[in-house]
C-alpha cells in the first residue's frame, strides 16, 4: 500500500487550487444570486488546459485519469466555487468519455479539441420526467429517416443546456416494450442543441444556480446519422461505462463542498469571541467539527481507492458507490454544522455557509439518490435480495 | 384532564385556518414572499384582529393565551406564511401597560424586541447603553425590527419604549433564507426613548419561554404541510413500475413524520400551557418543546425533501418554502445547544472551565 | 386541563416509591437479579396489592387506569426492579371477566398473554391452533411466561385461558442481557384451555397500545435514574484538574438528558391518557410514545454510560443494570419501525412492493 | 498511491483467520460467561508463531510492523473471537515495545522470546484510579532503595494481570509536584508482578470476560534496577512512542468486531423468514446494514493509512486518533444495528451479537474515550483552541 499522491497529482491540486483561488467567494455568491454562468472561471479553466484533464493526447489533452480529475474537480469545489464551478466544467473534464471510447475519429478530431480549449460548451442529456432513476424507462425516441434520426420527447435537469452548443443525447431507437432486454433499444448521440427544435427552459432552484437545469422540449429535432455514437440500440452500455467515473467525480465535489464549509466553521469558531472566548472553545462548537474533519478524511480515502481501482481497470462499482454515499453523507454534515456553528446567523444569505449547504443538500439527491447507493451495496455488496 | 382542544380553540383554529384560505392563498403567499413585501398580509393580520389574540379583551385583544398564539402560528407556518410582524409583535406587547396595547392595536402598529433572534430572548442586555433617556448601541438580527413601528429595547434591567422612526435609530434589513420571516440590526444612536414601567428581566424571561413555545409550534405547523406534501407526492410518484410510497424506506419516512408530528404537538401544547400557567418546571418544558419540536421538523423537512427527490428542490414547488422555514427554527430564539447551557446551569453541574 | 399529576395520583406514586426504597432496596435488587429469582419480590407486589393498580374495585382491585400503571412501572424501572410477572399480568387481566380477576388477584396469581415480546401485541395469531378446547402451538419469547400460572393464548380471533402447569405446556425460560425481565417460549401440545368470552382482536389491540405506553413508562424510570447517576458522577469526578461536570460536552449531555426525560414525561403520561380514553387518534400517541420515549431512554443510556467512563462498565455498578433495560425497552413490544409500518398503512401509502 | 496489501499482509491476514476459524463463536461465549481465559486460542497463536509477529528476529520473532500486527488483531476479532481473542494476545503483539526500543539487551535476551513463544504472559500496568486520562496525574511511587526500587500504589484496568507473570509498570519517581514538567519523573519497569506484594483482584465487568481487568494493590514491591527500562525520569517518553500504535491496535479489533457483527446480521437478513419473505428484503433492515458496510471500509481505510504512515516513520497521529474514533464509532454501530437486525431477541444471552455489542461499547470508553480524540483533532489538527 501506499498512500502518497504522485508528484504530478500533487502539482495538480496546487495549480488548480491556484487558479481557483483567483475567484473568491463574493465572485460565487453574485453569479449564484444573479443566476449567470461563471464564465471567467470557466475561460480561466481552459486557459491553463485543466478542461482537457482526460482527454487524449492526440486530441489536445492531458490523457490523465480520473483520479487527476477527480483531485481537480475537488480542488475547484473546496475553493469556496463548491457546485457552481464545479458543474461548469464537469461535463467537459470526464463527461466525454463515450466520445472517446466509441466516437468516430471525425466527431473526436472535430469536437474534442473544442471542449478542451474551452470553445465548445457541452451537456448531457439523460434525465426524463417520468423515467426517473430507471434510465431504461426513457421515451424519447429517435426514428430513422434515410441519412438522419428524427428525435421527439422531453428531457429534464439538463445541467448546463441553456449554456451548451452540444449534447450527448440518450434516445430509445426501439421502444421500451419492443426491446428484448430492457437495455437494449437505447441510442447514443453527440449533436447540436438545435433552438429551432429544442425549446430549452431553465428550472428556477433552491441552490447551484449559476449554472442552469432545464427542461429540453425536443421537437422533430433532426440528427445526422455521423452524430451517433458507436451502434444503434448500444446506447446504454455506452452511458454504463461511465457511471462509476461519474459517481467518483461527484462524490470529489460534495467532498470539496463539505471541506471549505469546515474551513469557514473552523475560522468562525476562531474568530468570533462570546464572553471573552473564542466559540471554538466550547466542545460543542469543537466535537462536531472534528467529528467532520475525521468523516471527510475517511471518505476521502475511499474516493481515492475508487478512482485508483478504476484507473487500474479493477472492478470498482462497490468502492464507488460507497465515495458517493460517504462522500456526500460528510459533505453535507459539515455543511449542516458549519451553518450551526455560525448560528442562526449561517441561514442568511450572507453568509457563504449557507450557500454550501444548499449545493451540498443536492448532492443527497442528485444525480443519484443515497438510497439507491444504499440499495446497490445491500443487493450486490452484501447479497441481500432486491428490495424495491 | 382536556386530552384535545377544547371546542372553542377548535373553532378558533378552523376559523383562522379558514381565514387563510381565503386570504393567505398559495399564489398570494408566493407573491410576498418572492416579492419581499409582506406588508399587504400583514396588515390583513392587524385589521381583521388576529394580531390581537393573546391579549385581553380588557386591553382590545381577543383573549386566549399562549396556546391560542401557538395555534395561530401553527396556521401560519403551515402555509409559509409571512409572520416576523405578526410574532415580534405578540412577543413585544406584554411589556407595554393595557393602555397602551390598546392604542397599538387599534392603530394596526407591530412592535418588537431589540434582542437577537438567534439567541434566547433573555440574553446579554448590555448592548445598548442609556443616557437620560437617549439610547445607543447596536443589536443584531432582530426578528421583524423591520416591521416594527415600535421598539422595546432592553437597557441593563430596564425597558424603553422606542419609535423606530425616531431621530438616531437606524433599522438595516438583514437577508433570511427564509423568506417568510425578516430580521434586521437595529443600531440605536442617542435616540429617544420612554422607560416603561416593566422590569427587563422578569420580562424577558417571559418573553423568552414564549417565544421559544412558538418557535417550536411553528416548526410544528411546517413540518405538518411537508409531510402532508411527501405523503401526496409518493401515492403519486411512480418508480421502478410501482408508487415510491410502497417502497419500505419510504413508508418508514412518512409514518416517522407522522408520529414525530403528533409527539410534537403533544410537547409544543403541554409547554404552551405550561408557560403560560408559569408551572414550576415550565422552563424546562419550553425548552423541551424548542429543542424537540424543532429538531423533528428539520428531519422532517430533510425526508420530505429526500422522498420528493430532485422536484422539491426546485423553486417552483412549496417545499423550499417550508423547509427553510423548518430549518430557521432550529436556531430561531436560541438552538437547543444555548437551551441546554441553561438547563447544565440549573443541573448544579461546575461552572465551565 | 390538568398539567401536573393530580394529588391522589401523587400520593400514589409518593407511596409506592417509599414501600419500594423499604421492599426493594438497592443489595435486594442485586440479590433477586444476580440469582435470577424474583419470586420474593413478586410475591410482595401480590401481596401489598400493588398488582392490582389499574382494576376496579368491583374486580378486587386498587382502581386507577392506565397513567397509574405507568407511574408504577416507572419506579420499578428506575430501581430495576423485576417487573415481568406485574408487567404481564397488568397486561393480561383484562382478558378475563371480574370475577375470574377478583379470585387471580386474592390468590396472588400471575397471568400473561401469550404473544411475542418482539413484537406489538395484535400482531399474527396463527401460531396456536385450537382443536375441540385443546390447544397446539408454540409462541417465542413471551414475557413473564415463566413466572405466570395463567396462560392468555390467542387462537385467531378467540382467547383461550391455559394453566401453566396444564398437561401439555412447555415453559421453556429464555436468557435476556437485561435481568430484570424474563421471557419463556411457551409449546402447547394438545393442552387443555377454556375459551374466554372477550373477543381477541379487541382484546389484543388494547393491549398493544397499552404494553406500548407502559414500555414507554419503564425507559422512562430508567432514563430518570441514568440521569440522576449521570449527574452525580460529574460533580464527584475530576479529570485535568477540574469536576468533569464542568467540561461542555457533559453538561450538555446532562441537559439534554433532562430535556428528554422531561418530553419523555409528557409523552407517556399523555399517551396513558389517550389510550384509556379511547381517544381517535391513540394508537399514534402510543406509537410516538414508545419510539420516541424508548429511543430518548437508549440515547440516554448511552450518554450516562459515556459520562462514567469505565466505572459505568463494571459489574458492580448499578449503571449497567439500568443501561440494560433501557435499551430492551426499545425493542420491548416492537420496535419503532415495526409501530411505523403500521401508521405506513394507515396513511394510505401502497402496501408492500 | 496503492491500495493493496502486499503478499506477505495477504498471506497474514488468511493464515490468521484460519486459526481463530478453529475457535467459533460457542467457544468464545463459553468463555466469556465462564470468566475463562482462552488458552487454546492463545496457545495456538503462539504455536503458529504470530505472537512475536512484530518483535525482531534476533529475538525470535518476525519483525514486521504495525500493518501487520493492525491486520492479524482485525483477524482475529473479526473471527467472532471479539475483544476475548484481541485482549489474550494484545500486548504480546505489541506492548513490547518500549522494551524492544528502550529495555536492556540482557531484558531482551531474556524475555522476549519467551513472549514469542507464549510461555511469557504480560500484561501493562499505567492507568490509576485518582488519573484517568491524565496518565502524568500517576501517583504509584517507586523510592530507589540501593540496586533496587520499592513501589507503593495502586493501579486500575490492568488487563490480564490475573494471568500475567510480568508487568510493564509505570510509576513516579519524582512526585508531580516536584517535576520541572508534568510529564518527567516517571520511570518505566519491566518485572514480575510478584503476588507476595501485589494483590490483583479481578473487577467483574459487563462484558469481555475471558480476559480479566484488575485493580492491583502494591505494597512494598522490590524492583531490581536492572528491570528498569532506559532512564529513570523518562517513562512517560517511552509510553509515549506506543500511543499511536496503540490506537491502531484498538482500532483493528474495533474493526474486526463490527465486520463480525455485520457479517452476522447479513446471514440472519437473509435465513429469517416473516410473512414468506426474508427480512433482509426489508429497506428498514437492509439500509442500515449497508451504510454500516461503507462506514467500516472507509474507517479502515483511514487504519491503513495510519499504519502506513507509522511504518514509514512518517507523523502519524491525527490518523492514528481518525483511526480508533472511526473503527469505533462503525464498529459500535454494526454492532447496534446487528442487534436491531435480530429483533429484541438479539438482546439475549444466546445470540452472539450481544456480546459483539457489549464489547464494541467498551471501545468507544477504553482505552480512550471517543471524546478525548475529538479533542485531539479539535486542538491539535483544526487548530482550535483546548477546551478542557
Amino acid at each position: 500500500m501506499d498512500f502518497e499522491l504522485s508528484e504530478d497529482q500533487t502539482l495538480i491540486r496546487d495549480a488548480v487550487t491556484e487558479v481557483a483561488a483567483r475567484f473568491d467567494d463574493e465572485y460565487w455568491m453574485n453569479k449564484d444570486l444573479d443566476h449567470e454562468f461563471p464564465t471567467e472561471f470557466y475561460n480561466a479553466m481552459a486557459e491553463g488546459g485543466w478542461l482537457g484533464i482526460t482527454t487524449p493526447e492526440e486530441f489536445g489533452g492531458h490523457g490523465f485519469g480520473i483520479t487527476e480529475a477527480s483531485i481537480l474537480i475537488q480542488a475547484v469545489a473546496e475553493s469556496g466555487g463548491g457546485m457552481n464551478a464545479a458543474s461548469s466544467i464537469h461535463l467537459s473534464i470526464f463527461g466525454m468519455h463515450p466520445v472517446i471510447v466509441h466516437g468516430s475519429h471525425e466527431m473526436k478530431t472535430r469536437d474534442l479539441p473544442r471542449i478542451v480549449n474551452g470553445d465548445l460548451h457541452v451537456c448531457f442529456g439523460v434525465t426524463e420526467p417520468e423515467a426517473g432513476l430507471d434510465t431504461t424507462r426513457i421515451t424519447t425516441f429517435a426514428k430513422r429517416d434515410g441519412d438522419h434520426y428524427v428525435v421527439n420527447g422531453k428531457k429534464v435537469w439538463i445541467s448546463k443546456a441553456m449554456e451548451s452548443e452540444k449534447i450527448l443525447l440518450l434516445t430509445r431507437t426501439a421502444k421500451f416494450e419492443d426491446s428484448p432486454k430492457k437495455t437494449d433499444g437505447l441510442t447514443l448521440f453527440f449533436t447540436n442543441l438545435n433552438r429551432d427544435s429544442v425549446d430549452v427552459r431553465p428550472i428556477k432552484k433552491m441552490g447551484r444556480n449559476a449554472v442552469s437545469s432545464n427542461e429540453l422540449f425536443i421537437d422533430d429535432l433532426h440528427i445526422p446519422v455521423e452524430d451517433r455514437i458507436g451502434e444503434e440500440g448500444k446506447g446504454f452500455k455506452y452511458i454504463l461505462d461511465g457511471l462509476n467515473p461519474e459517481r467518483m467525480l461527484v462524490a470529489a465535489e460534495a467532498l470539496g463542498l463539505g471541506r471549505a464549509a469546515l474551513r469557514r466553521a473552523v475560522q468562525y469558531g476562531k474568530d468570533r469571541h462570546v464572553f471573552g472566548r473564542p466559540i471554538g472553545m466550547n466542545q460543542g462548537i469543537q466535537f462536531p467539527l472534528a467529528e467532520s474533519l475525521a468523516r471527510l478524511d475517511a471518505a476521502e480515502l475511499m474516493l481515492r481507492k475508487a478512482t485508483w481501482l478504476y484507473d487500474n481497470g479493477l472492478p470498482c462499482a462497490k468502492e464507488a458507490n460507497m465515495a458517493k454515499y460517504l462522500c456526500a453523507d460528510a459533505g453535507f454534515e459539515a455543511a449542516d454544522r458549519a451553518l450551526q456553528t455560525h448560528g442562526g446567523m449561517g441561514y442568511s444569505e450572507e453568509y457563504h455557509v449557507a450557500r454550501y449547504f444548499r449545493e451540498s443538500r443536492l448532492l443527497r439527491i442528485a444525480p443519484l439518490s443515497q438510497e439507491m447507493v444504499l440499495n446497490y451495496i445491500g443487493e450486490h455488496v452484501l447479497g441481500l435480495p432486491r428490495s424495491y | 384532564m382536556r386530552w384535545a382542544l377544547d371546542p372553542e380553540q377548535e373553532m378558533f383554529v378552523e376559523a383562522f385556518a379558514g381565514w387563510l384560505e381565503r386570504c393567505a392563498s398559495p399564489a398570494s403567499v408566493r407573491r410576498w414572499l418572492d416579492g419581499a413585501d409582506p406588508s399587504e398580509f400583514e396588515g390583513l393580520l392587524a385589521a381583521e384582529g388576529w394580531i390581537a389574540v393573546g391579549v385581553d379583551e380588557a386591553a382590545g385583544g381577543q383573549g386566549g393565551g399562549l396556546l391560542e398564539l401557538a395555534l395561530t402560528i401553527e396556521q401560519l407556518a403551515r402555509r409559509a406564511a409571512p409572520s416576523s410582524a405578526w410574532l415580534a409583535t405578540v412577543l413585544a406587547l406584554p411589556a407595554l401597560g393595557e393602555e397602551m396595547i390598546e392604542t397599538v392595536l387599534a392603530e394596526g402598529r407591530f412592535a418588537a424586541i431589540v434582542a437577537s433572534a438567534n439567541d434566547p430572548l433573555d440574553g446579554d442586555t448590555s448592548a445598548v447603553a442609556a443616557s437620560d433617556g437617549a439610547l445607543t448601541g447596536t443589536v443584531e438580527l432582530v426578528l421583524g425590527a423591520d416591521r416594527a413601528h415600535l421598539l422595546v429595547v432592553p437597557v441593563g434591567s430596564d425597558l424603553y419604549l422606542v419609535e423606530s422612526s425616531a431621530k438616531g435609530v437606524t433599522v438595516s434589513p438583514r437577508e433570511l433564507l427564509d423568506r417568510s420571516r425578516t430580521a434586521a440590526n437595529v443600531t440605536l444612536a442617542d435616540a429617544s426613548g420612554d422607560r416603561l414601567a416593566r422590569d427587563a428581566t422578569s420580562f424577558l424571561r417571559a418573553a423568552s419561554l414564549r417565544a421559544a413555545v412558538l418557535a417550536a409550534a411553528d416548526s410544528l405547523g411546517a413540518a405538518t404541510r411537508l409531510r402532508e406534501l411527501a405523503v401526496e407526492y409518493s401515492t403519486q410518484r411512480t418508480q421502478f413500475g410501482a408508487p415510491i410510497g410502497s417502497f419500505q424506506a419510504m413508508k418508514h419516512a412518512a409514518a416517522t413524520m407522522l408520529v414525530n408530528e403528533e409527539a410534537s404537538r403533544s410537547l409544543a401544547y403541554y409547554a404552551a400551557e405550561s408557560v403560560e400557567n408559569e408551572l414550576p418546571e415550565a422552563h424546562l418544558h419550553a425548552a423541551a418543546a424548542k429543542a424537540q419540536v424543532a429538531q423533528a421538523g428539520s428531519d422532517t423537512a430533510e425526508s420530505s425533501l429526500t422522498m420528493h427527490g430532485a422536484i422539491g428542490y426546485t423553486w417552483e414547488h412549496d417545499l423550499q418554502l417550508l423547509y427553510k422555514r423548518a430549518k430557521l427554527d432550529v436556531s430561531l430564539f436560541g438552538a437547543p445547544a444555548r437551551w441546554n447551557e441553561r438547563i447544565a446551569d440549573d443541573l448544579g453541574l461546575a461552572p465551565d472551565n
